[in-house]
């Protein structure tokens, strides 16, 4: 990767210089003026650059050779499910037909878009167990938030129920303000070892966030669970495997336990890539799930979005989905939209993150269910090759097969050698490899998450074992210049960057 | 592999997941698609199905609808940096010694989000105008304390649904004000007689131009807002910014946009872009990613996400925003398109789409029976009242070969089906237009 | 850029790996050897490499990391005029209704494409002054050998005209193996000047080459020409701006000269950079031109090609171009394809290469005359900067204005340093630049050629004159290592290529 | 800039120009090309005119066509790996220490083709098939110093026809064979009553398959070769070595061929690829460029062009050659396309061709009228006879939406033009076979 610095665009910018060409539009010229009423008027141009075409091209090509990616090699971010993604699906996304297509033209210029939303709706639907989705969210976090909400639709729904009131219609559905009041239901469990969005998302749901600690195994602590779950329990939110990368091996008797004093189990799907075809949630017991579409169904993750995080559930939670949502109409040879009776509402300007959509549906296609199949068994396979593999060099917390990504740690080489978790992955970009998650889940010390994915290969692997053996047998010298140093910049000064806050330039 | 495992088949791997619940048997996804998947071949042709089984904008549907989404250009050049594999295949930036090009264009596209706004701090993106409105409001209530928020009808009907949706449980609530002929009718005296009832608000939201495409009295807003301590939200079209004068210049504590216009296709909806920008000390309360400049060891210049701490992985439940995933590439896209177009470029077609929409609306409402829904001025989009109902002239419209606009909900229009919001942008020609009001002409009678 | 290296294709391969898949296509299945006869099929499979689709993307993208470009920085090779391309260009080769098209289709599927050609041909000559074109060629080297066998074949049908023999038809288009003789015309005349492919093509064409030296102005010294320029000299073979980046003045005198001995007079188009719509060829008094479509148009030039070298010619050579070629019919409504009578021949499998066509033709409309005129200006302008800006710390052979590229010589670099313009060169590379083109032309010693093309700014400009600078104040330590030393790999050892050949594995 | 330079004007630039010379007034470039340009919507818009006065194949017409120029697929790895912008966009590899990414790209590239070829050396590329057989011809000719060519008519014709333009200069001189039933009739003794007269031929030239799909017998070609000490040069199609005997098993002293199908889009006839691979110890007569694997200073593995005295510009007036610019982004798309197929895609793609060939040539010959042209073992390309002129056939064919296929040069079919030749590639599938077939069966009616 390209060394050295690249100063911004607006470095580059010369006064005059310009990129842009328009076509010529033939409309008769009139003062803006006399469209627009003057005190509406800047009285400067907004300070943006300018660069020519060459200028412009020249700067952000050379951004790109200044990073990483996992067209470039491997990135064993654990939770992020970095895997290689068939370049087809940008053909998909760039076909003119899916492409440019206006979010509010009228049904019959639609139907495709809305064959296509509810095809993958369907298959999604087969593969987690569930019985309809929306795709508005337009990523995890919106998933978990559409989904919570609709939890508590539900529940406040049959609270009016079970009160002979008014049940129904939008004001159930949108779980007013003092929706959780009238439930008596305040409270979402989440494990210890619960992504950060989890937690987040449950306040923004106006729910209190209840944490259960891991047992020894790494799994849900069930007596703890037991003691937390009572009346007030909205809903229980778990992933499987959970963010250890291990499997939560009671689940049915956690779904159990949250259904029998009314609670819904909510699955989040950032993990989904280790089962499909193995297991579905839907069979685990869970009501809701989102899944990341940009993680398990190969969206490209694009530097950090966009996402797609539709939300599943069970059939008694179809009447609370955000809407309007595509279906078949009674003809059925007409596709439309509708709008669930208890609809929550809408979580989206439009219909989400279309384009994933599309791309997730061709990844479908192109596995199929065999091929869905394998494509976790490879996963799972790879993250305990490396598992094995680093036994000897790291430590592995909990002594049992992992799914498809594995939490190991570096508290032992800290102590010997103080070489910290955050020193391996920075060592590690030296190697010409990105660095695993580290430091989470926050319960394991010096934590190194790694998740291979099933696209790398024996030889990758190997590869990136031998970096992380060799790095695990290194120690820190006391003055030598921290790692990593052939980067195309050195370490980061990151706390620099927040005490003085320079984030526009 | 297996046998460095110890293992012989690739089922005992899954040893740790109950029998009764794995999977016995196939799964049907979809009907038609074998277990073991299509070639890349056939699936660009099942996907190509559904692609022609739309009507696209362009040849075969002039775009005359808008609403928050354009059918407004993008260059090749555009198109094919923001491509690029190193962006489209890197993960969020955790690691910046290997992340400074998508850091770097982050940081420059926040920049740019700060020029066109006038405001100081603009996050490295949000999922899309109504999230980051919902995202505003949170900032307001945090800031202020108080949740109860004031807004105006005419923010884009969609975003409004989405924080009517999304704010409640937060116990949030929200107020809409009433437009009167295309503007807001701002209370003059809060808590007067003639203004607004009870508690104050946290937050006041109007929209710039607002979504009959008239221009707001910002300063009306902010008079307001200075009255009852809330914190303005300004909702803003970041083409009009290439004209128009910018939130920040109007006062506004807050502005939110959808960054659609800026390079991406109209997607049916997706993946967009959610600008927002605020105040410098409203930096703490900033929801989502935020990149900032500083150096590396070497003191040379390199980028980073900072003020992590406002973070769901770092406050967890205690966080304002639950945002993780963000929409970095379209960030990364609307920078290079605000680097083709430069001022001049941005101006000019804001400019260009100003003339030809009041070019258009004038053709329009020499018609028979056409009139403007409302009098105030406005941008590039503009509301007619039509002599039929919109739906029907629309779908008529779409035989003719146009896209004609969105129906005006009748929540805005006193109930009436018969309004038609129309946008017109840089792209539509002379021609176009002329034929467009032609066609109208004739489906209307 | 990647430091480190890269195995091969073949070295990361793993027997039983695979990335194609194929659609299915129903079709009975039926043993090979039913269709083949078995003494046909190989008994093995040839040694491909067997990888993932994963493999083979990290492979070519990391590969891609290892190789300089202009969308990367400025590439001042002299000669190469490698200028930004703007981005559309790509598209329009995309475009399915061009790039889909098969070149034996009936006229009547290919209308676009008979169009687009003619209109490039109408465009072009305007350009240069002539009257009709070939787009056969692939490169400027068959473009000079196309237009080589023209001139020949027009001296040969003068010559049996002449004769009173039986001009006109196949025979003489073909200009078989005794042409020259019949003709009385062996040789070409080319300054010292030329490139490379000048000789070589004079050669092929069955002429031998006649070397005239350049004078002290760096032009061709017309005494020697008056002096070589006889009745058996078939052509002259200039390009104007010459290699040395200056206008041949005398160019009228030339034309004149060569003309009265009945001798042609041959453009090498390379450098029309230089000249667009400032002065044509055809006005110089030029009779077969040759283009690089893939400098002067604006064809990306793909790491070594494809080019195009369409050959333009003056009213008199038009019979002789190659056949077929496209052509407006008689009707005026329809195009099609005539073979012009006495045609040469084929000169290409098929029409040559029609998608760089393609692109020269959508970057001639983007520019427009105006347009391409300020393209020449702004190139010779940068080029002039550069001349007077390292006219103090580098020698400039020639004291006059350069037209769109400047030769400069490190000769006393080399003895009052010890840098030769090999080390000027490399060090650039170390500096983020690619070298000029250096040692060419032969003529001048440690010769530096920069092209800095009308696409640079200003401020790119500055950056390479400071570069260069640097490195001129700059010595050769003797034990230090050469440069470059930041490159991807360091200083090459070619002489080992070639002592070992190793050109597979 | 001027002033630096001492100058007022851009016109003082050009004061080596004599005034005579120089252009007065604007060029006329195209009708309704102002002479400002267009903007880039505009040119897409043009070039898109030219487009659509095409008929690509695809869904308007499926292609039967062939004759050197083959409908195959290619996936987006390959698409998108080629377009990188830094093969895109760079020069022949002058500074090996910034063009490794090149360089091993075509020392891959040299690679795959000896794979294919069965040779030990692989130029890295030349234009185009018929450019590959000039070089072929040319370096035989300095290799034995004889000029005499015997070339099969079964070469494709317009290979045959570049010879036939581009050597007789350099008084080679072409001798055809013609063909017999479908293959070339080779005389046995050299020199003998049944056999040719005069010169002994520096080369002999075959095609594997031949223009007309059939299978050579190279053997024969070989024994002539020994006896008449010429280099033996066999044209063959890179797909067909899927599965067929490589040229270099044969005996082949030099392979040349089209490398389109790897790959390249039909593009209407280029850029296309010059495959060219010979025998170890004729190294230094190769024509074009060549790479070679080395060390850099470090000891390092590093790729530089080599032998570089070959070459036009080191040799000058002495080269065979005088290639410069190849089709070195075609190479690279070529390895990359070879990359994702392996050795058992190559195959498959043969087989399949093959299998799908051999059926639709039983289905045709079915028809009444229809009958094969010749008798000899074919590949994936086979010649019919018609009971009407092929031109007529390929008229309406395409009217029922399929490119038919070309029609045999009477050369190669005793005068009649009645001759259809017919290829048949992996990406046809029943249906699409058996609707050609039937679309046959009634446009001959
Ligand atoms: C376990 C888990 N849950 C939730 C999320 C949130 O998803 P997103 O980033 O799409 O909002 C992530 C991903 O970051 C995750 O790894
Ligand atoms: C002056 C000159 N003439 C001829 C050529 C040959 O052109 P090509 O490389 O396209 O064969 C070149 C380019 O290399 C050149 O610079």
């Amino acid at each position: 990767m390209n060394r050295g610095s690249e100063p911004t665009l607006l470095e580059l910018s010369v006064p005059g210089r310009q990129a842009w060409s328009l076509q010529r539009n033939e409309l008769p010229d009139r003062p803006i003026e006399s469209c627009i009423p003057p005190e509406h008027l800047a009285d400067h141009r907004p300070r943006l650059p300018e660069v020519s075409e060459r200028d412009l091209v020249g700067h952000f090509t050379r951004l790109s050779h200044r990073q990483y990616s996992v067209d470039l090699g491997s990135y064993p971010l654990g939770s992020c499910t970095m895997k290689y993604n068939p370049k087809f699906a940008d053909e998909v996304a760039a076909l003119r037909g899916l492409a440019d297509v206006h979010p509010a033209a009228p049904e019959q210029a639609i139907q495709g878009w809305l064959a296509l939303v509810c095809d993958l709706e369907k298959a999604l639907c087969s593969l987690v167990g569930m019985a309809g989705a929306t795709f508005q969210p337009a990523a995890g976090a919106a998933g978990e938030l559409t989904g919570l909400l609709m939890v508590r639709a539900f529940h406040a729904a049959g609270e009016a129920r079970s009160r002979g009131g008014a049940a129904g219609g939008g004001a159930a559905g949108r779980g007013g303000g003092s929706g959780h009041a009238s439930s008596g239901r305040t409270k979402v469990i989440i494990p210890d070892s619960a992504h950060g969005t989890n937690p987040a998302s449950v306040t923004l749901a106006g729910y209190e966030a209840v944490t259960v600690p891991s047992d020894t195994r790494g799994c849900v602590d069930l007596a703890a669970l037991r003691e937390a779950i009572a009346g007030d329990v909205a809903a229980v939110m778990l992933t499987n495997p959970n963010t250890l990368g291990l499997f939560e091996e009671d689940i049915a008797e956690i779904a159990r336990l949250a259904h029998n004093r009314g609670a819904l189990l909510y699955y989040d799907g950032a993990n989904l890539n280790a089962i499909l075809g193995m297991v579905r949630p839907g069979d685990m017991g869970f009501d809701v799930v989102h899944l990341n579409l940009h993680k398990t169904f190969a969206t490209p993750h694009g530097g950090g979005g966009p996402g797609s995080g539709p939300v599943l559930v069970s059939e008694r939670l179809l009447d609370f989905l955000p809407g309007p949502r595509p279906a078949l109409m009674g003809d059925g040879e007409r596709y439309g939209w509708m709008v669930p009776e208890r609809s929550i509402g809408r979580m989206h300007s439009w219909h989400g993150n279309a384009l994933v959509v599309a791309r997730a549906l061709a990844y479908v296609l192109y596995n199929g269910s065999a091929g869905l199949r394998k494509v976790s068994n490879l996963a799972v396979l790879n993250a305990n090759w490396i598992r094995k593999r680093l036994e000897s060099s790291y430590q592995v917390p909990f002594d049992r097969p992992c799914m498809h990504e594995v939490v190991i740690s570096a508290e032992k080489l800290k102590s010997d050698r103080g070489l910290s978790a955050l020193d391996v992955a920075k060592r590690l970009l030296e190697e010409g490899f990105h660095a695993p998650t580290i430091y989470f889940p926050l319960i394991v010390r010096e934590a190194l998450m790694i998740e291979p994915t099933e696209t790398e290969s024996l030889q990758t692997l190997q590869a990136l074992a031998e970096a992380l053996e060799r790095i695990a047998s290194g120690t820190v010298e006391r003055d030598a210049k921290p790692a990593p140093r052939t980067t195309p910049v050195g370490r980061v000064d990151e706390a620099r960057a927040a005490r003085r806050l320079e984030i526009t330039g | 592999m297996l046998s460095f495992l110890g293992l012989r088949t690739l089922e005992e791997l899954y040893s740790a997941i109950p029998e009764a619940l794995r999977l016995g048997a196939e799964l049907e996804l979809l009907d038609g698609l074998p277990a073991e998947g299509l070639s890349e071949t056939e699936v660009m042709a099942w996907m190509d199905g559904y692609a022609r089984a739309n009507i696209p904008v362009g040849r075969s549907s002039v775009c005359f609808a808008g609403g928050g989404a354009y059918d407004r250009g993008a260059p090749s050049a555009t198109r094919s940096l923001a491509q690029r594999s190193e962006f489209v295949t890197s993960y969020t930036p955790y690691q910046p010694e290997v992340a400074q090009g998508v850091l770097q264009a982050l940081f420059e596209y926040q920049t740019t989000v700060t020029a066109l706004t006038g405001l100081d701090i603009s996050n490295a993106s949000l999922y899309d105008g109504a999230s980051a409105l919902v995202e505003a409001i949170r900032l307001a209530v945090a800031v202020t304390g108080r949740t109860a928020v004031l807004c105006s009808q005419g923010v884009h009907p969609a975003w409004r649904d989405v924080a009517c949706t999304a704010l409640p449980a937060a116990s949030i609530s929200l107020e809409m004000l009433p437009l009167r002929d295309g503007a807001t009718a701002w209370p003059t005296g809060y808590g007067d007689a003639g203004g607004v009832p009870g508690e104050r608000p946290g937050a006041i939201v109007v929209s710039y131009p607002n979504y009959l495409g008239c221009l707001e009295d910002i300063a009306a807003a902010r008079r307001l807002a200075d009255e009852t301590l809330a914190i303005l939200i300004v909702c803003f079209d970041p083409v009009a910014m290439g004209i128009l004068r910018s939130p920040g210049s109007w006062g506004a504590d807050v502005a939110v946009g959808e960054g659609q216009p800026l390079g991406m296709p109209l997607s049916f909806g997706g993946p967009y872009l959610g600008l927002f920008a605020t105040r410098m000390d409203l930096a703490r309360k900033l929801p989502g990613r935020l990149v900032g400049k500083t150096e590396d060891i070497d003191g040379r210049p390199a980028f980073v996400m900072t003020l992590r701490a406002r973070e769901q992985d770092i406050r967890r439940e205690r966080a304002t925003s639950n945002v993780c995933t963000n929409q970095t590439l379209m960030a990364i896209t609307a920078a290079i398109q605000l680097g083709w177009l430069g001022p001049g470029g941005l101006a000019e077609i804001a400019r260009r789409s100003a003339v030809a929409a009041h070019y258009c609306r004038d053709e329009l409402c020499a018609l028979d029976g056409v009139r403007p829904l409302v009098g105030a001025p406005f941008f590039d989009e503009f509301a007619i009242t039509l002599p039929i109902p919109a739906q029907i002239v629309i779908d008529r419209m779409l035989e003719e070969g146009y896209l004609a606009g969105i129906q005006v909900p009748p929540e805005l229009n006193t109930g009436s089906d018969k309004g038609l919001l129309i946008a017109v942008t840089e792209r539509r020609t002379l021609a176009e237009i002329d034929g467009f009001v032609a066609a109208l002409a004739k489906v209307i009678c």
